[in-house]
């Protein structure tokens, strides 16, 4: 299927990205599509080239090989801000929310639309935009603490302020790096209904280990390793793979 | 049996988020424990507090007698804790050999002469492939050598307790079978008591005597190799 | 502390001040403003320290008209605005009578608005560049044609045709240069070379470099401070020998020529209004005096000949006019005949004092041989009429 | 911000205060806190870069410069008659006016230009270095270095800056008679003026969503560059209006000191104001002010008192307080505020101010 | 008036400029790649260096003094260095803009006690006669003191190149800056070699200061004049690299020294700064890159 007979039938389509750091393949010939507001979850063990695929997408790190596109628009390595404006946002794996400003504010950081500096130079924030931070304070279960400074927050508080913030930039993809590291059960079941409650609108691609969490998402699970494609299918699928059992409990047969 | 390693309800945590709970563990001298758990539980966290790169929010750690909490990193290594990280932490732009020697410096206050002596070869003959590459640098190695290579380095400081992340992580089989065997000497020939972070199952109960599970942050379940199967805690660690 | 609390306090303090600092019944305030941190407090503070000798004379012989005089002492700080400042707060909060003090152009510019305005008078005591003429400031050290010219013509009468011009970047060695260039160019001689170098500056090799490619026949050099010892350092170096090429300088005096270490400007010459080798007894009273205060090696230079002087004049004015007033004071001042030890000198018209030029040669224990000297007293002109034809200085206008 | 009641609802005090101090201070003490006032403005838009962008610039010296010449320029050229040149070109053999100081024979161009010149040599600058993601310790040492070269330019070209001596000798402006009494009262009252109204503008923009969006990015540039934003201009910004306030600082302080020289642009200069906002409070607008004055009055009194001991006070004060306490003594009213507060058992939901310094 | 000569003069001026701002800015280089800091104060270091050139003239006068004050001067400087680092610069460690501003107040404090110990006025360091000749080579007079301060410069860099190379010092300071946390889980103490990279290199501004004295006067200031463009050479040069900071080094002092055939001493200072902040648009990383300065920092 080429994308100049169709209009873009996908939303992001990676297509045979290599990563390489000083000769090291982090990620080797990898590619993968996702449609509109789909969900996909993307496992495999440490160091199969997870975070590394998210910084290629997001333009942190760049591709040796392998082009990447959104909405059938090339991205492969744009300047990280160019990228997001066209819509794709990620949640790091270590919290980067900004501390020394309240939790409303991280928010209403995220949410400004027009992100062009000279269009800051007002007080209040646009009624849209307030809205959408006092919606999104609610969804993430933190409107109690919006004038809480964000580095006071405790750790599973500050991922769902990421989330909150990387939902507030309305991208039409998110990229979530392990949005339930450090959270009990009880968060960690929220945080899936949370997501849940994004599709339509986003399409999320979520990097998790924990496969409670992952069961609960119930999407397609895309399994890396070594920087490769592996397998892809249901989570049952997924789990009922002799391969896949193979790269997280045993060795990899030859 | 004598205890080499003892905590008592260690927590750490990065700024001001948990990673560990009253985490309590004890090592006899001579044993192999083998941590597991899914990614993000805090294994790593836990080897990094036992050798000091993470400090312990509060709790006790005591090393061969001694309470050594409040030391830092390097004294740590001086007292007998090698380390060998994830992701190995080879020093890129130093050659084999000198990568040996830095780890010879956890020999001072124990065995200051023998920091001049060099690389002793009871470290080549464990690992013969070092012998081989020992003037090239360590960035330019593939996985398995640059593995081998920090479990040397670890190994040239003499250390009593050997604390290892996933040292087959992202490595060729046949490379992962020379480290397990090399991993076997070195708690036989060596005798040095081991603490390993393993994600597959198999080889952690090939080669450890006791495994602790640990689920976020919490030590969840610990046994013996020996009285539980791995099919008993898959369900712990698997997909 | 709060900020309004703050704003009591410092009204409270400069309030006191204020109050503190009105004259006493027999007393009569004087200012003495130079530099005595930052980068000038070397120079100045021998000027300060030479003032303050002449005032605690006066007072010891009895004070001015019967009044003892008090020394306000200030740090002009080697900045210009800081100058300024301290010039208004010595006539303003002070009640000075007069002001001596001051070492660079700039910071005399500096002041120069404050004197006006107050019509408070500044006793300057330093070699400058002219240009410059107010009713409110006797400048008491040499105008162009009273050091840089004098030398000028020496070096042509003994036959130097190519001249090499090095000086630090500031206003004294440009403007000094461009009138030496004038007379270069009327004379029909050769300007070898120009050359400036920051102050501070330590780099000489590439003007070592254009020196040795130019050749020239002497080189005039109006370097500041201790630029001036790495230019010796780095032209010996350089295998150019004061014998060969010899070194006239504006702003050597025996002070610097000791700190540079004799060794390395040996044979140089230097052109200025006094030097510590000056005959008569005035002098060696002078020197040993000061030697007796501040040591037995202490240098004594021509710019700190002239802060003491000062003070001898403006006694000398005062006592004449009869009054401390500034009108009568500076009236009083012109013409009138002061002893010190570089002789009897007097104020001209233009508020300048006229003195003799003398260029003298450094000999091996760092002081002068004086090699020649202008004939009798030169008049002051603060605008040389060769290279500002159209400008005059005429204070009786004013 | 510092945010107890003092700060609140003083400030009305302090500013009723401020334009009594005519009446209560002699004429030499108005100007010189005239003088320190105009290095407030200065140092506000330290705080703006510095403790809200987290950007350590050592050249703010050359911007009040700028401001400084460009004002000088004007008095200068009005002083003249028509057609004079200054004094200085006159003996530098200058025979007509450069083209660059024509437009300065216009009050309102140059007035105009105490904005407009710092802005946008200080945009491009910062514009060049910042796109290049160049930050922290290398932009410190690069502003440095700009500082040491626009001060050494401003000496070597004689002819048409004056150099070393600088200009002066400044008569009117506006029919305002400079150095006279009445003339320094209109001064400060114009300069406290200013100074409340750049107070009042950078306290509005610290809250506005660009404040915000800075303080973001002094946080994390790169959580904000990931947000989609492109960070570079409003540091640029940030900059330039550092520079600009700096420059208003540096024309005002020149009306009051009636010179401006190379002396304000160097490297030492542009450090002390540095001294100013780190002894006050990097992070706080008042810090700032308050720190001025303090080092200003006490540079006064013990410089001429002791001027062997100031440097030694200088440097050991900045010592101390940059280890001990880096928010200033802004920081350390608000500790002693938070404290007295928690001690009283009121809440203390406002938060920590060692967030700030968690964020490095 | 560009003629060969000159030309070939000033690109052996060029290279001896560079060989002084190699000494000075090499130890500013090499703590600033290890731990990320600047020593405002590294200019006193150098001065120090001067005045006990001066000391040990005065002790042991001679031919000779100069190769006994070098060795005095590095030991003197370093000690110095360890002060400073111990008390200051240990503390302040994770905050390197505040540790900059820190030694800036060092810096103050040692130029006002050098003030108030030998006087504002400048001492002079006369060199010895074997130093004050020279030769002419192609034309080009070569004074032997800009020969010797070009040799010395080879040697520290040679002797520096050979220590961090050759000997376990070296190999525990390649460690550490390549990985702190493994150096020191490997047993390395982090902080002693900090600390004697640090006196490493404040003892070579030591010895630059020892060679500046035969070019000019040892003053209170005397660092200030050399520290501006060593900082402009760390920024140069990329991060903490001998040989990145070697070629910034060189390449500013080439410029310095041929732009002064055609400018004046500020026009090239100023042409100086412009080159740094145009190689700054196409390299931001420095001469010699091993991390990127950007962003992560």
């Amino acid at each position: 299927m080429t994308a100049d007979a169709h209009p873009a039938p996908y939303l992001l389509k990676v297509d045979g990205i290599t990563v390489d750091f000083d000769g090291f393949k982090a990620i080797d010939n990898f590619s993968m599509t996702l449609d509109r507001g789909q969900l996909r979850v993307l496992i495999g063990p440490n160091g199969a080239g997870k975070s590394t695929l998210c910084d290629t997408i997001i333009g942190r790190v760049q591709s040796a090989a392998g082009r990447v596109s959104f909405n059938d628009e090339d991205i492969t390595n744009l300047p990280e801000y160019e990228i997001v404006r066209r819509g794709i946002c990620r949640k790091f794996q270590t919290p980067g929310v900004l501390p020394s400003l309240s939790v409303r504010d991280n928010l209403a950081v995220a949410a400004q639309k027009d992100r062009r500096w000279w269009r800051g130079f007002g007080r209040g924030v646009r009624k849209a935009e307030a809205v959408r931070v006092d919606e999104i304070l609610e969804q993430v279960g933190l409107a109690a603490r919006a004038t809480t400074l964000a580095a006071d927050l405790a750790h599973g508080e500050k991922q769902w302020l990421e989330i909150g913030m990387v939902v507030a930039t309305e991208a039409e993809l998110l990229l979530l790096d392990e949005p339930t590291a450090g959270m009990g059960p009880n968060e960690t079941s929220k945080t899936a209904k949370l997501i849940h409650s994004l599709l339509g609108k986003h399409a999320v691609l979520v990097i998790d280990h924990d496969m409670s969490f992952v069961e609960e998402l119930g999407a397609k699970v895309t399994v890396m390793h070594q920087g490769k494609f592996l397998k892809q299918g249901s989570v049952a699928q997924v789990r009922a793979d002799p391969e896949v059992a193979a790269v997280y409990l045993g060795r990899a047969k030859e | 049996m004598e205890t080499l390693l003892k905590m008592e309800a260690v927590t750490a945590a990065y700024g001001q988020s948990q990673v560990l709970w009253d985490i309590d563990l004890d090592i006899h001298k001579g044993g192999a424990v083998a941590l597991i758990g899914r990614n993000g539980v805090g294994k790593t966290t836990l080897l990094r507090t036992i050798m000091g790169v993470q400090k312990a929010a509060s709790g006790v750690i005591r090393f061969n007698g001694a309470d050594v909490t409040a030391q830092k990193p390097h004294e740590r290594a001086r007292g007998g804790i090698g380390f060998v990280p994830q992701g190995r932490h080879v020093f890129a732009h130093l050659s084999v050999e000198e990568n040996l020697t830095t780890g010879l410096s956890a020999l001072a206050g124990r065995g200051r002469g023998l920091i001049g002596q060099g690389v002793p070869d009871h470290i080549f003959d464990l690992f013969p492939k070092l012998a081989q590459i020992r003037h090239r640098k360590a960035g330019v190695l593939s996985g398995g050598e640059q593995q081998q290579l920090a479990i040397g380095r670890a190994l040239a400081g003499q250390p009593k307790l050997l604390l290892l992340d996933e040292p087959t992580e992202g490595i060729q089989p046949n490379v992962v079978q020379q480290i397990e065997e090399a991993l076997r000497r070195v708690r036989t020939e060596l005798g040095v008591t081991i603490v390993i972070v393993e994600q597959y199952l198999d080889f952690a109960w090939s080669f450890a005597d006791e495994y602790c599970v640990l689920m976020r942050g919490r030590m969840i379940r610990r046994g013996t190799t020996a009285q539980d199967s791995a099919a008993d805690v898959a369900h712990l660690v698997n997909v | 502390m709060t900020t309004s609390t703050r704003y009591v306090l410092a009204a409270g303090m400069a309030f006191g001040l204020g109050q503190a600092a009105l004259a006493q019944d027999e007393t009569v305030n004087v200012g003495v403003l130079q530099s005595l941190s930052g980068t000038m407090a070397i120079s100045e503070v021998t000027v300060k320290n030479a003032e303050i000798m002449a005032i605690d004379e006066i007072n010891a012989a009895g004070g001015v008209m019967g009044h003892q005089i008090k020394a306000v002492i200030e740090d002009g700080a080697s900045d210009p605005a800081i100058f300024a400042q301290k010039a208004t707060k010595l006539i303003q909060n002070d009640d000075v009578v007069t002001v001596f003090g001051g070492w660079t152009s700039a910071s005399r510019k500096a002041m120069l608005p404050v004197f006006e305005r107050a019509d408070n008078l500044l006793w300057y005591p330093v070699q400058f560049e002219g240009n410059e003429c107010s009713a409110n400031i006797m400048y008491s050290g040499a105008q162009p044609n009273q050091q840089i010219l004098p030398a000028y013509t020496w070096a042509k009468d003994q036959g130097k045709e190519s001249y090499f011009l090095v000086g630090s970047d500031y206003v004294f060695p440009r403007t000094a240069n461009m009138i030496v260039k004038k007379h270069i160019d009327e004379d029909g001689l050769s300007l070898a070379g120009e050359e400036y170098v920051p102050l501070g500056g330590t780099d000489f090799s590439a003007v070592i470099a254009k020196i040795r490619a130019a050749q020239p026949d002497i080189i005039f050099n109006t370097l500041n401070g201790d630029s001036n010892v790495s230019f010796f350092k780095q032209l010996a170096s350089a295998g150019i020998s004061i014998e060969d090429t010899p070194v006239m300088s504006f702003s050597i005096g025996e002070q610097e020529a000791q700190a540079m270490g004799v060794s390395l400007v040996e044979g140089s010459y230097a052109a200025w209004n006094y030097f510590e080798t000056l005959p008569g007894e005035a002098n060696e009273a002078f020197i040993a005096q000061y030697r007796d205060a501040y040591g037995a090696n202490a240098a004594v230079t021509d710019p700190m000949l002239h802060g003491y002087l000062n003070v001898y004049a403006w006694k000398a004015a005062v006592e004449a006019a009869g009054a401390f007033d500034v009108d009568e004071v500076r009236a009083a001042a012109v013409d009138l005949d002061v002893d010190t030890p570089m002789g009897t000198v007097s104020f001209a018209p233009n508020q300048s004092l006229r003195q003799t030029a003398y260029v003298g040669e450094l000999n091996e224990s760092g002081k002068f041989d004086i090699l020649w000297q202008s004939e009798g007293m030169i008049e002051p002109q603060p605008y040389d009429p060769l290279t500002f034809p159209n400008k005059s200085c005429d204070l009786s206008a004013g | 911000m510092t945010d107890h009641p003092i700060f609140k609802h003083g400030w009305i005090v302090v500013l009723a205060v401020g334009i009594c101090a005519p009446a209560l201070l002699s004429s030499y003490d108005l100007n010189l806190l005239g003088r320190f006032l105009a290095m407030a403005i200065l140092a506000i838009g330290i705080v703006l870069i510095w403790g809200e962008a987290g950007i350590l610039t050592l050249g703010q010296g050359v911007f009040f410069g700028m401001g400084g010449y460009c004002i000088a320029m004007y008095l200068k050229l009005s002083s003249l008659e028509a057609g004079a040149l200054p004094d200085f070109m006159e003996w530098s053999g200058v025979s007509a006016l450069p083209w660059w100081w024509v437009p300065f024979a216009n009050p309102v161009l140059a007035l105009l230009a105490i904005i407009v010149v710092p802005a946008v040599f200080s945009g491009v600058f910062a514009w060049l270095v910042f796109r290049r993601r160049i930050v922290g310790v290398y932009f410190a040492l690069i502003t440095q270095a700009v500082a040491l070269t626009f001060a050494t330019l401003l000496t070597s070209q004689q002819n048409t800056t004056g150099g070393y001596n600088g200009l002066t000798g400044f008569q009117t402006i506006f029919g305002l008679e400079l150095g006279t009494t009445d003339g320094n009262r209109t001064l400060y009252w114009v300069t406290l003026a200013i100074l409340a109204l750049v107070f009042a503008a950078t306290r509005w923009l610290i809250g506005s969503r660009y404040g915000t969006v800075l303080r973001a990015t002094r946080d994390g540039e790169n959580r904000v560059r990931f947000l989609g934003y492109n960070t570079t201009p409003y540091k640029v910004v940030a900059f330039a209006l550092s520079a600009v306030f700096a420059a208003i600082g540096g024309a005002l302080f020149t009306l009051h000191a009636g010179v401006v020289s190379p002396a304000f642009v160097g490297v030492v200069p542009s450090i002390e104001m540095i001294v100013w906002v780190a002894v006050g409070g990097r992070h706080s607008l008042w810090g700032a002010i308050s720190g001025v004055l303090i080092v200003n009055f006490a540079k006064d009194m013990i410089s001429s008192a002791l001027p062997e001991a100031w440097l030694y006070v200088l440097g050991l004060v900045f010592i101390l307080v940059v280890m001990f306490l880096p928010n200033g003594l802004a920081g350390l009213v608000d500790d002693l505020w938070q404290k007295y507060r928690t001690r009283d058992g009121s809440n203390d939901m406002a938060g920590s101010t060692g967030a700030l310094e968690e964020s490095k | 008036m560009l003629d060969a000569t000159l030309l070939a003069g000033q690109v052996f001026n060029g290279f001896s400029v560079a060989s002084l701002f190699v000494l000075a800015a090499l130890g500013l280089a090499l703590s600033f790649g290890l731990m990320r800091v600047i020593n405002m104060a590294h200019g006193e270091m150098l001065m120090l260096g001067g005045y006990l050139a001066y000391l040990t003239y005065l002790v042991v006068p001679g031919p000779l003094a100069i190769l006994v004050a070098m060795p005095v001067a590095f030991l003197g400087a370093a000690l110095l260095g360890a002060v400073l680092e111990l008390t200051v610069i240990r503390k302040l460690a994770a905050r390197p803009l505040d540790t900059l501003l820190a030694t800036w107040g060092v810096s103050l404090i040692l130029q006002q006690a050098a003030r108030s110990i030998f006087g504002p006025i400048g001492v002079g360091v006369t060199a010895p006669d074997w130093l004050n000749t020279g030769f002419l080579l192609a034309g080009v007079y070569i004074p032997s003191t800009r020969l010797f301060i070009l040799a010395v410069a080879v040697v520290v860099l040679a002797v520096l190149g050979l220590v961090i190379a050759r000997t376990r010092l070296g190999l525990l300071v390649r460690a550490v800056n390549q990985d702190r946390m493994m150096a020191a889980a490997s047993g390395i103490n982090v902080r002693r070699v900090d600390l004697a990279v640090f006196c490493l290199g404040t003892g070579i501004a030591g010895l630059a200061g020892v060679v500046l004295s035969l070019l000019g006067p040892v003053t209170p200031s005397v660092g200030q004049s050399y520290i501006v463009p060593a900082f402009l050479v760390v920024v140069m040069g990329g991060l903490g690299s001998m040989v990145g900071t070697t070629v910034a080094a060189i390449i500013l002092g080439l410029v310095s020294a041929i732009s002064q055939i055609f400018l004046d001493v500020s026009m090239s200072q100023v042409l100086m700064l412009l080159s740094v902040i145009v190689f700054l648009q196409f390299r931001p990383q420095g001469v010699v890159a091993t991390r990127s300065r950007a962003l992560e920092e």
